[in-house]
């Protein structure tokens, strides 16, 4: 696994990769990063450097779809030649090593890059008992803070270590946390989504190849190239918001027709990611233009928010046993006012015993 | 509301943003330059806001000329001289045919169809090496 | 018709009653003597004893579109926003917030309680400055009845002893004996003699038993004869079984002008006694304009009870006998144009129009109507007693041109109108204008076109 | 908890609740109370005809004040109208209704809400500002009535800039247009807007006043 000294040019002659290959890709990675083409042979430099930052993944409370959705296990592509750019010291699911040498094998890594390698994190980690999730017999915890010490920067992968996603959804029993509610002293990158768009990844670990620094990020710690603009902005069914057409069912007309999904509980006006843009399964689609509304994934809380068939335009809590509860309170609030009026009526209107006002003016 | 006519729609999404005329008077510009001042240029057609059928009106529009190369490289890619020498259309895809990218590069010849200083340096190591257990033999043969 | 009083003589005793009713400012007694607690005191009780969920519901409506500002004579011809109607009613609302609504646990943190201060300010402006002319109430989105809420006020302010200094008088002087401006007995007594003697007829008296009770006023005694007069004679053409009484002559009711309940209700109550004690069947209030609804719709309050009898006025019985083909009047070769004045008390809120319009047109005149006419009309400037009030004549002068203006607008020779207050101020107005239109009385008008043969019942 | 969140969620159904029980309160307090009696007999009969009668006449000012008074009447019926039919013939907002009582029903175009908001804004604007400078209103009006305009005007300031996606972000411009509505919700019952109950009865008493007396008005 560790081949950093080779310079990436031999390395791709051993693997049979033409230099016009590497090029392909690197053009393809710019226009991805929403870079201009000019840049791609700026990318294909900084791959070829051999400064190859070690990646140290640690998963903890999550279902493995962020991993399985970022490293395609299924076919090895041009991605993967990325991941040959760095050197994946260690991922439990992809790693042939196993038990004590692939622990063994983490710690080397750290020792020797002490500083400077980029920690991925997967997955929420748990402040409840230490025994909801432990590796090698170590509570997530303490795995998540020995090797954050050494990390230059981290990247939480996914909403669960970006912001506690399901396992932090009410009523959260094992205390799950995001990340950044632990490490507060480094630099964290968040690229939320359940999961998060393959590419995004990708981007991010190549802008920190290429220049060296973690792309420009937002109050939520997520990368601005893709989590600046919500779905709604760049959705392809924004004409039709405008116009006011609807689908009403997912079956009908207006559903047929590809109409917003507004009124289906669409979150996309309150959810910020690419999927509009770099759509899923290599450009294929996004949920919206399958025909179902956004969940809102990449977003705080979004298992919470209210649900997913409510329309935003909808309150979450106000309901029929509410107002109802409401009414009956209230007409008793009114009778008892209404009583206490008349009373006070009455006995402002009762003849004094004493002398009449009147008859002394 | 009204039931909605699927034609219309569909006409509607053809007509599309309206981007492709914006594309077609920025390659002009540059067709110009790069005639005057051999200066080349590369516009990314993935990042702009267009509709599947304008992208395809787009290239129809630009035409073919005389030069198609068919280049397999980690996958599919494609270069196409339109009928406007010096503006080619190069596609490439992934290995699982995947649509990665789509330029129209103005430039006398895109970049990808040059064999690359490394791979050329690669092939003089390789053919010296497989010419040293060439033998007469076979020659005769 | 018999002239039963002359130009000359109604000059004479004009200028006599007028220098009488200037001077009772200076007659009137001294304002009681009372703390300050006493009088916020007495006045809230006013307020918080009529209080009801109509008057609450109307206070809780008016959303301040200033639209009241618009249609009272006072606020248009001041521009003064100070006697915006609903102003006045501000010291009730206030009140009504921290004592009687529904949230007044609330709204009594914020809302200021009652000074005296408050209730010597509030003198000018339901007095002086508002005739309960209804007016307003007629232009309001809301539908807040401010009229009567401001007559609330006035009983409000007449608890508290602030009640004007003339009001003052003639109230106490009518809780007294009954009377106004000291027409006593005597001087009725003597009024019938004089008008018998001109009329030609004996006028019946203190009958026990009639089918009408004829109700004067002491205006009518001292100044306007040809009102009672024209009515008397007009009963008497139609051989009408009629009476008037010396125990219950007096149709004005100056409790209900001042504000203070406890005259106003001795007053139409002893009216009601003396009509049951006749059994008469009907009671015509005098040309007079609050006597109406003082009768008309607060007898039965006052009463306890339904009353036996009808009650109408001058203009009311008479017009409905000429709708009703009972009493024909002759018409005039020359059609007269006129316009005609709907006294508030009787147009607005008595509902009385159609009468003396079609008293006009039997007696062959053309009514020009004015702009604001009917429920809408403007009123004379001087209603609810406020023609007594001293301090009062700036707004009465504003009050009486737009008046005027609108009546000049129409072209009219004359001024036709069935009330003897606002007789009073359109006579005072042009006076200080310098108008020379004339004002007639209805009755008296009624009188002059009764048919020459006297006897016989047309 | 986002603002969002809290704003789609606890505030507006506290603020619903504090509606409720603020209005039906007042509203018992009120009808309950005493009511005078009136014993002299009518010159018209059935005096619930008069009342009906004059909370319809009510609803435009009689012609001789036509000219004097067109201005309240008129952006009074422009703006309340506006209101009406945008919230409740505004898609979206028929969504939220759908979320409390299960149905909705057919909407208004989204160009004429759009317009209709934007009108309603501008009257209710140009009467906070004629509130202030006219000498008549600024005498008679309290801290209540200008907080009852402003507060009825930011729904819709915050309704248009979130629909017509303005302003700040559109989580933030929603959530602040929960949030306004939510004020207006609490401010209801204890203001002048409490009037949407009061107007009508109170037109109701006046109309039998005058028709027991045989005005017609």
């Amino acid at each position: 696994m560790i081949r950093r000294q080779q310079p990436l040019s031999e390395r791709l002659e051993a693997r049979g990769i033409s230099r016009r290959s590497f090029l392909k890709f690197c053009t393809t990675t710019a226009s991805l990063l929403a870079l201009s083409p000019a840049l791609a042979p700026r990318i294909a430099e900084a791959l070829e450097s051999p400064r190859r930052p070690s990646v140290i993944w640690l998963s903890f409370q999550e279902c493995t779809g962020c991993s399985e959705s970022i490293l395609r296990a299924g076919a090895p592509s041009i991605e993967s030649l990325i991941f040959e750019a760095i050197s994946l010291d260690y991922h439990e699911t992809l790693q042939a090593a196993a038990g004590h040498q692939a622990e063994a094998a983490r710690e080397q890594a750290m020792a020797e890059n002490a500083g400077g390698y980029i920690l991925v994190v997967d997955g929420s980690v748990p402040l409840g008992n230490a025994g909801f999730s432990t590796v090698a017999g170590q509570s997530n915890l303490d795995t998540l803070k020995a090797a954050a010490a050494g990390a230059a920067a981290i990247i939480c992968m996914g909403t669960c270590s970006a912001f506690g996603g399901i396992p932090y959804a009410n009523p959260n029993p094992t205390g799950a946390v995001p990340v950044s509610e632990i490490i507060t002293d480094k630099p964290i990158v968040n690229v939320p989504g359940c999961p998060p768009i393959p590419a995004v990844m990708t981007s991010v670990i190549a802008h920190y190849i290429t220049f060296g620094t973690l792309p420009e990020l937002d109050h939520l710690g997520r990368p601005k190239v893709f989590y600046g603009q919500n779905i709604h902005d760049r959705c392809y069914r924004r004409p039709f918001y405008e116009r006011g057409q609807f689908a009403e069912t997912f079956d009908d007309e207006g559903a047929k027709a590809g109409w917003c999904l507004y009124k289906l509980g669409c979150k996309g006006p309150t959810t910020y990611n690419a999927c509009a843009v770099l759509k899923w399964n290599d450009g294929t689609s996004f949920p919206i233009e399958a025909g179902h509304g956004c969940l809102g994934c990449s977003e705080p809380n979004f298992w919470d928010g209210g649900s997913f068939y409510k329309p935003l335009s909808q309150g979450t809590e106000i309901g029929g046993k509410t107002l109802i509860a409401a009414g009956v309170a209230g007409i008793a609030g009114g009778v008892a006012a209404g009583v206490a009026n008349r009373a006070k009526q009455k006995t402002l209107r009762a003849p004094k015993p004493e002398a009449k006002k009147e008859d002394k003016a | 509301m009204s039931r909605p006519d699927l034609n219309a729609v569909l006409r509607q999404r053809a007509r599309g943003t309206g981007n492709m005329v914006l594309v077609l008077h920025e390659v002009a510009h540059a067709l110009e330059a790069l005639a005057a001042r051999g200066e080349a240029r590369v516009i990314d057609l993935s990042s702009l806001p267009m509709t599947a059928p304008e992208l395809d009106r787009l290239t129809d529009w630009l035409g073919r000329g005389e030069v198609i190369a068919q280049i397999e490289a980690e996958g599919r890619s494609e270069a196409m001289e339109t009928a406007y020498p010096g503006v080619w259309l190069v596609t490439h895809r992934d290995r699982d045919d995947m649509l990665r990218g789509r330029y129209i590069e103005i430039t006398p010849l895109p970049e990808i169809l040059r064999s690359q200083p490394a791979d050329i340096a690669a092939a003089g190591r390789r053919m010296a090496r497989a010419l040293t257990h060439f033998s007469d033999l076979e020659e005769a043969s | 018709m018999t002239e039963v009083v002359t130009k000359t003589e109604l000059d004479e005793a004009f200028a006599m009653f007028y220098g009488m009713a200037a001077s009772i400012k200076d007659l009137a007694s001294p304002e009681p003597e009372m703390t300050e607690a006493e009088r916020v005191g007495a006045a809230k009780g006013v307020f918080l004893k009529a209080i009801d969920a109509e008057m609450a519901t109307q206070l809780d409506a008016c959303v301040k579109c200033g639209a009241c500002a618009q249609a009272c004579q006072y606020s248009i011809g001041t521009n003064d926003p100070k006697y915006t109607p609903v102003r006045k009613l501000e010291l009730l609302k206030r009140v009504y917030d921290r004592e009687l609504s529904p949230l007044r646990w609330l709204k009594r943190l914020y809302t200021p309680d009652l000074t005296e201060a408050d209730l010597r300010a509030h003198q000018e402006l339901v007095y002086d400055a508002c005739t309960m002319c209804g007016r307003c109430n007629l232009v309001c989105p809301s539908g807040i009845n401010i009229a009567d809420m401001v007559a609330l006020n006035r009983s409000a302010l007449a608890a508290a002893g602030l009640m004007p200094a003339e009001l003052r008088f003639m109230q106490e002087g009518q809780e007294a004996d009954g009377t106004i401006f000291g027409a006593d007995e005597d001087l009725f007594l003597y009024r019938i003699q004089d008008l018998q003697e001109r009329l030609g007829f004996e006028i019946p008296l203190d009958k026990e038993k009639a089918d009408v009770l004829l109700v004067t006023s002491g205006l009518d005694i001292h100044l306007f004869r040809d009102a009672t007069g024209g009515a008397i004679e007009a009963l008497q053409h139609m051989g009408v079984d009629y009476t008037l009484r010396t125990d219950g002559y007096e149709g004005a009711n100056f409790g209900l002008l001042s504000g203070h309940d406890g005259t106003k209700k001795k007053l139409t109550n002893h009216l009601v006694d003396v009509a049951i004690k006749t059994g008469v069947k009907v009671v015509i209030v005098p040309e007079c304009g609050h006597s109406y609804p003082a009768l008309r719709f607060y007898g039965a309050e006052a009463h306890g009870g339904a009353i036996p009898f009808e009650v109408m006025t001058v203009s009311e019985y008479f017009g409905r006998a000429v709708m009703e083909g009972r009493l024909k009047l002759e018409k005039d070769a020359e059609r007269r144009v006129v316009a005609l004045h709907d006294p508030c008390k009787v147009g607005r809120w008595g509902g009385v129009f159609e009468e003396p319009r079609a008293i006009i047109e039997a007696i062959g005149w053309e009514l020009h109507e004015t702009e604001s006419n009917r429920a809408y009309n403007f009123c004379c400037g001087g209603g609810a007693g406020n023609f007594l009030i001293e301090s009062a004549d700036q707004l009465k002068r504003t009050g009486y041109r737009i008046k005027m203006n609108e009546i000049e607008q129409t072209g009219a020779k004359s001024i036709v109108v069935s009330c003897g207050s606002c007789r009073m101020n359109f006579e005072v107005g042009k006076v200080k204008a310098g108008d020379t239109i004339p004002v007639e009385s209805l009755a008296a008008l009624i009188a002059a076109h009764l048919p020459k043969d006297k006897g016989a019942k047309a | 908890m986002s603002l969002l969140d809290f704003a789609r969620g606890p505030a507006l159904e506290w603020a619903a609740v504090v509606f409720m029980v603020g209005m039906l309160w007042r509203i018992g307090g009120l009808t309950l109370m005493l009511r005078n009696k009136v014993l002299s007999k009518d010159r018209t009969p059935e005096p619930w005809k008069g009342g009906l009668r004059t909370m319809f006449t009510r609803f435009s000012p009689a012609p001789v004040f036509r000219r004097k008074v067109a201005f309240q009447y008129i952006a009074g019926w422009v703006w309340h109208l506006g209101f009406v039919l945008v919230v409740f013939f505004f898609q979206l907002h028929i969504q939220f209704f759908k979320g409390i009582v299960g149905f909705g029903w057919p909407a208004l175009p989204n160009g004429m809400i759009v317009a209709m908001g934007a009108v309603s804004l501008a009257v209710l604007i140009t009467l906070l500002i004629r509130r202030m400078l006219n000498p008549v209103l600024r005498m008679i009006s309290s801290f209540d009535d200008y907080a009852s305009t402003v507060i009825t005007a930011l729904p819709f300031a915050t309704g248009l800039m979130a629909f017509a996606h303005i302003g700040l972000a559109y989580e933030t411009m929603l959530a602040l247009h929960f949030l306004s509505v939510a004020l207006l919700l609490v401010w209801f019952p204890f203001s002048k807007l409490f009037h949407v109950f009061t107007v009508l009865p109170s037109r109701y008493a006046l109309g039998v006043k005058f028709w027991r007396k045989g005005v017609k008005v």
